[in-house]
């Protein structure tokens, strides 16, 4: 228990002191977390509604490939994107291993059944009515399917924002792509667990509260806007 | 059966897990005594933490500085040391530092650090992590920079990452064989007794807590310091490399 | 001559192997306004669909201003869409304001803005909503969300205007401003309105031609006088019984419940009973009387309400009037089944 | 890449060599994560619902608290319930620590926000209109609740297999909570995020193949109970 | 003497601080059929949930079988609600089978099964839905739903049942069931009956009393011949411009848009044009006749329709007919605003 208290008193050190380290820590963790969601949601989104309105064959397989990938490791995923941008892989070349990018990849491919996923039952969920409802008063395809996802944003946004919560929230393949290497791809989920490693219990607890606290303007950012957008 | 045997936690370090070591030594044992040892096996740092916890019973771990302020602060008992094996440094095949055949890591440190080539250091805490500060100390470095990468992981991804940056690394026996074929750095300094890492085991002290099963610890400690237990170190090995070197019956 | 704006040929739907809708030949013209009549589930909406184009048929053919729509291409679909508009049923309310629902189909056609204001300003004082227009929709009542549907299509000015029973749930008032813009759009800018409907005495009152179906055909008749009755056979012949006191002699021979339906104009109105070889023949009162295009229309009470045609000549000549006891008599061979 | 294929070799090698060690941690993996999500969905179901439905002050800082803790680490997660349960904490005498039901307790922790925040999310996006057709029949409150529940019950199912996908593919909590004992609380990530340390990347991928495929094989379980009832 | 079944005292109720409802007293006795109507808007819908309890009034209170409704207790609301059901403007179907629709209200009363399925099968088949029981509801057509919403309401058979425009998008035939369904449950079980409709024959036809809101208020005259219109001044006095061609003289003062109504019955209707003191004074034609109650409800059409009430005697007097030129005269006085 007194690793608690000495969490909640840390972070509130680390917050206060404004401690350079601590916060290009948070700044990369947005960064990459943001930028891997923002992508996936570019992706995941249009694809989700794609499933939910179009009749193909191998529609109930797509879904049930979806909904398993929701349970993919962030070890897996790391490796995966590992073997194929290591030195030795086939986009070796482009050395990303160890960079900033390679965390994004890693955690767009996280995010992105789950946007799928949760756009799909939001898309699912919205009457053929409103779809129709928009062609009906001659709207392109395109912007039907925008305002089908407009009828549906809550559900669409909680999709974009369990995605984000999941990949900010991950470490493993955070860990295996970036390395966590100090000053360079450290982000926060590494360090917390380099400090659970190291026994830094109050510490590791301390940035875990420095990063919902990030989560959580995160969130209250995302209200405002939505409230504003309606 | 084993179920209704008792359950011994042993708090060890990730890479004496995964020497594999455990998996021969601590079979003969369980059988011996009706017991099953629950490994546990986390960061040095952990694994003390675990400790002064008091939810494991012993500790198997390579930090001796910690292991004797865990002590001296009452958490543990009956320290023994039980064996060490020895620390390597791994390097590019093209050793741009030219360091190889180099007997004395302090002076092969000083050359990597004066020709600022990339170094990747587990930056963890670990008894690696510790051992590898240390020898910076003795060469009167602080190693910092672009080239000083400090990864904070495991010594298995840090070698990956030493690997794919083409950086010398301190690194343990165990891990390296069995990351040898994954990677093309090189063995290019062994043998500095500076280099040896001595392995120590601690029963948690029962007077903190009663829970603890302290005669079973005893037992554990009694069984790898015992002459059975030290030959069964002294004879495992890795493809056809010995590994580790008991220490307990000198 | 006015042009045909549609033609619908052989067109086939079904749904789970029940054909809905089965129209072998269908036409509509350029600046005319169509009732579309038929009991529930006969196809109407089905088939407002289809000319929408957003339903495909099983099988036919649909021309647009003499051309094949060819279910290929979806910009030709888009292009035929936006010169027309379709107000469901129960219409859909895009979650927001009243502002942005009348915005959304001319948003979609790239209006300037300018002309967006002026337009939607009209239609919203047009249809009584001028100080709801950033209501949030979810805050209307029933009335009031239909005419913003209502709204939403005749802002946009479309050349074929669908309306499914769009005036289900608005009061007198609205109901009379709607038949007045109908009528007005349709002589101003000759758009063709196809209008669904219960109430016959709308269908008559405002469009030009009714087009009739009864299960998923379309029927020549005005499909006044339908019953459904179960066939009996008594000392009269076959019958079709209606309710314990009425039923009908019917020249065909079918087992069950059916449907069947007398043409108004197939009845014979008198004032005294007379001898005949009609085979039915019932006392009953007036209890309603409208004129309707040069006819009168009577809905005489005989234990069920029956609508009967008749001239205004013959409506002055036998000096009818509300209350008035007569005598409706007609042929077995008039009952027609379905 | 030469790991790959000798991960999806060896993930055969397993399955059809019924390995037993596999399997039981394969058994144990799914017994722990569908305990947590099946205790997460009875307790963030109706919360979520509730959330959705009642009218109070502070509802907004609710859902935003809730989103937030979508972002929860499983490692710090880890280390909170590490503190209630360890010797020292207040629950200590319980015995939890390294045992099946500490795995448990973490993964419904992680669970809980998902399936509370996507909850939320599918039952207000149902029409209020469902709850006052089921009063207006003469339902109860709690009869009224399961309506709603039922009409978004395509949503709610996504909620409950998106929490059991965040807490099957999950390690940090299990690593800290369960301690990967062998034969005892080894999962399939414990032995995955093992394996890898051990620079055993085929294997490792083996594993996390042999995961998906439980996942996909319990995604296929629910789809065709989920058709039955309608 | 029958019960009062519901009273409703002080009732208020706003929206975005505007008053929508706003009732000083009002009963309804048990075993009565009721009407409710008045314009889009009026605040039927917003009563009906009320009396519901489904929204809770600003202020007021409601008295079930004299005894008060308290807001706290909700065993008593449940309790209350399980003896009434309300058949809302546009139901929601639940998304499964017909079947299951119409069974979720027994459920939720714990009926034997047996009975619940005795019960669903008569009503099915009353409705004409037998066939549909096992069809998902999202495969019907409009008024097929309507129709299982309204069975689904009429086989808990409760002692009230509130419906709000349950004619709307019904054919002929089953708005004709539907009354002879609300007449018998009325006569048999002594049911309450309130019912909204734009229809205001049906209202008198089917109700034994009727009543009016407008904008939120009961009013006891009879809504008809409601106008809306601008106020002008003319050489005539203060006016009342309805359209371009017809505006009514008027007794009172007011700027801006107003709503007026004249009461039926203040109508003097003449074949000849009369010199008086009446300041209103058209000619118009009669379009329709309909008798009610032993009233006949005339629609003469003046540039807008206009509904006149006479009695019997008088039509039968003036010899009216269809068709027939008449002048209809009222005083200024008889131009009531809201
Ligand atoms: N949730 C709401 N928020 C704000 N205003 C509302 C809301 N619901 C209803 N109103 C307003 O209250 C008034 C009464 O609505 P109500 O639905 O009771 O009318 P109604 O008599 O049923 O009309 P209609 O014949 O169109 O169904 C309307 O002016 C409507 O705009
Ligand atoms: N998706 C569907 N699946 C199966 N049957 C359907 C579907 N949609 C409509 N139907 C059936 O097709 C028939 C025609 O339906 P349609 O909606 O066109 O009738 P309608 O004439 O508009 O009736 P209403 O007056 O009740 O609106 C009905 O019997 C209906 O049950
Ligand atoms: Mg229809
Ligand atoms: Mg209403």
């Amino acid at each position: 228990m007194d690793f608690i208290i000495e969490g909640i008193f840390r972070s509130w050190q680390l917050i206060f002191s404004l401690d350079r380290e601590i916060f290009s820590i948070v700044l990369l963790s947005l960064r990459v977390s943001l930028t891997a969601t923002i992508l996936a949601s570019f992706l995941g989104i249009p694809l989700g509604f794609l499933i939910a309105v179009r009749e193909y064959w191998g529609k109930r397989l797509t879904i049930a490939i979806v909904n398993t990938l929701l349970a993919l490791p962030t070890v897996v995923v790391g490796l995966l994107i590992y073997s194929l941008i290591s030195r030795r892989g086939p986009l070796g070349v482009l050395g990303l291993l160890f960079t900033p990018w390679a965390m994004i990849i890693g955690q767009f491919v996280l995010a992105l059944p789950i946007i799928i996923a949760l756009t799909y039952s939001a898309v699912q969920g919205i009457d053929k009515k409103v779809r129709n409802t928009a062609l009906t008063l001659g709207a392109t395809d395109y912007q039907a399917a925008l305002t089908v996802i407009r009828e549906a944003r809550y559900a669409v946004l909680a999709a974009v924002v369990t995605g984000f919560g999941r990949v900010i929230a991950e470490v493993g393949a955070a860990m295996i792509l970036g390395g966590n290497i100090k000053d360079s791809t450290r982000v926060m989920t590494t360090a917390i667990a380099l400090e659970t490693s190291k026994g830094e219990f109050g510490f590791a607890l301390a940035l875990g509260l420095i990063l919902l606290l990030v989560a959580f303007s995160v969130n209250i950012l995302l209200h405002y806007f939505q409230g504003k957008k309606v | 059966g084993l179920t209704e045997s008792i359950h011994l936690k042993l708090a060890t370090t990730t890479s004496t897990e995964n020497s594999g070591l455990l998996n021969i030594l601590l079979p003969p044992f369980q059988e011996k005594y009706n017991l099953k040892v629950d490994v546990i096996a986390v960061g040095t740092g952990k694994a003390i933490a675990l400790g002064k916890n008091g939810d494991v019973d012993v500790l198997l771990v390579h930090d001796p500085e910690a292991e004797k302020e865990f002590v001296e602060n009452g958490f543990g008992v009956n320290r023994r040391e039980v064996m060490y094996n020895d620390f390597i440094i791994l390097g590019p095949v093209n050793d741009p530092a030219k360091i190889k055949g180099i007997k004395d890591a302090i002076l092969a440190f000083k050359k990597i650090a004066e020709q600022k080539y990339f170094f990747a250091s587990r930056g963890d805490a670990s008894g690696t992590d510790k051992k590898e500060k240390n020898i910076w100390k003795l060469a009167q470095i602080n190693p910092e920079g672009d080239w000083y990468m400090e990864v904070g992981q495991g010594m298995g991804t840090t070698l990956q990452i030493a690997d794919e940056k083409q950086a010398y690394v301190l690194c343990d026996r165990g891990t390296f064989l069995a990351y040898q074929d994954k990677i093309e750095l090189r063995v290019l300094i062994e043998g500095d007794p500076l280099l040896f890492n001595p392995y120590s085991i601690i029963a948690v002290n029962p007077a903190l807590y009663p829970q603890v099963k302290y005669e079973e610890a005893m037992q554990l400690i009694a069984w790898v310091t015992s002459i059975t237990g030290q030959k069964i170190i002294r004879e495992y090995k890795i493809e056809g490399e010995i590994l580790f070197h008991p220490v307990a019956i000198e | 001559m006015s042009e045909k704006i549609v033609e619908i040929k052989s067109i086939l739907k079904s749904y789970n192997k029940k054909v809905v809708l089965d129209i072998d030949y269908l036409s509509f013209q350029e600046g005319k306004i169509y009732a579309l009549v038929g009991p529930n589930g006969s196809g109407k909406t089905t088939l407002l669909n289809i000319l929408n184009l957003l339903i495909r048929p099983d099988q036919g053919k649909i021309f647009y201003f003499n051309q094949e729509v060819s279910w290929a291409r979806k910009e030709q679909r888009i292009e035929l869409r936006r010169q027309m508009t379709l107000v469901e049923q129960s219409p859909y309310l895009f979650n927001t304001t009243v502002w942005n629902n009348l915005a959304f189909g001319l948003q979609a056609r790239k209006l300037p803005y300018s002309m967006q204001k002026e337009r939607i300003n009209r239609i919203l004082n047009l249809v009584g909503l001028s100080n709801f227009q950033y209501r949030k929709v979810n805050q209307l009542s029933g009335g009031e969300m239909k005419r913003v549907a209502l709204a939403r299509a005749l802002v946009l000015e479309p050349r074929l205007l669908l309306l499914d029973e769009p005036t289900a749930s608005l009061d007198q008032r609205y109901i009379d401003i709607l038949e007045r813009v109908i009528k007005r759009v349709n002589q101003e800018n000759k758009t063709t309105v196809l209008i669904t409907t219960h109430d016959l005495s709308r269908a008559y009152r405002l469009a030009q031609e009714v087009v009739s179906l009864l299960e998923g055909k379309v029927i020549r008749e005005i499909p006044e006088n339908i019953f459904r009755g179960e066939m009996i056979k008594n000392r009269k012949g076959n019958c079709l019984k209606i309710t314990e006191e009425v039923s009908f002699v019917i020249g065909t021979e079918k087992e069950g419940i059916s449907y069947i339906y007398i043409d108004p104009r197939d009845i014979i109105l008198s004032l005294q009973s007379f001898q005949s070889s009609a085979r039915n023949s019932f006392l009953g009162k007036i209890v309603k009387i409208v004129e309707q295009n040069h006819l009168v229309k009577l809905e005489v009470d005989i234990g069920v309400l029956m609508v009967v045609m008749i001239t205004k000549e013959s409506f002055q000549d036998l000096r009818l009037n509300l209350g008035r006891s007569v005598y409706l008599t007609f042929k077995a061979s008039a009952v027609k089944l379905y």
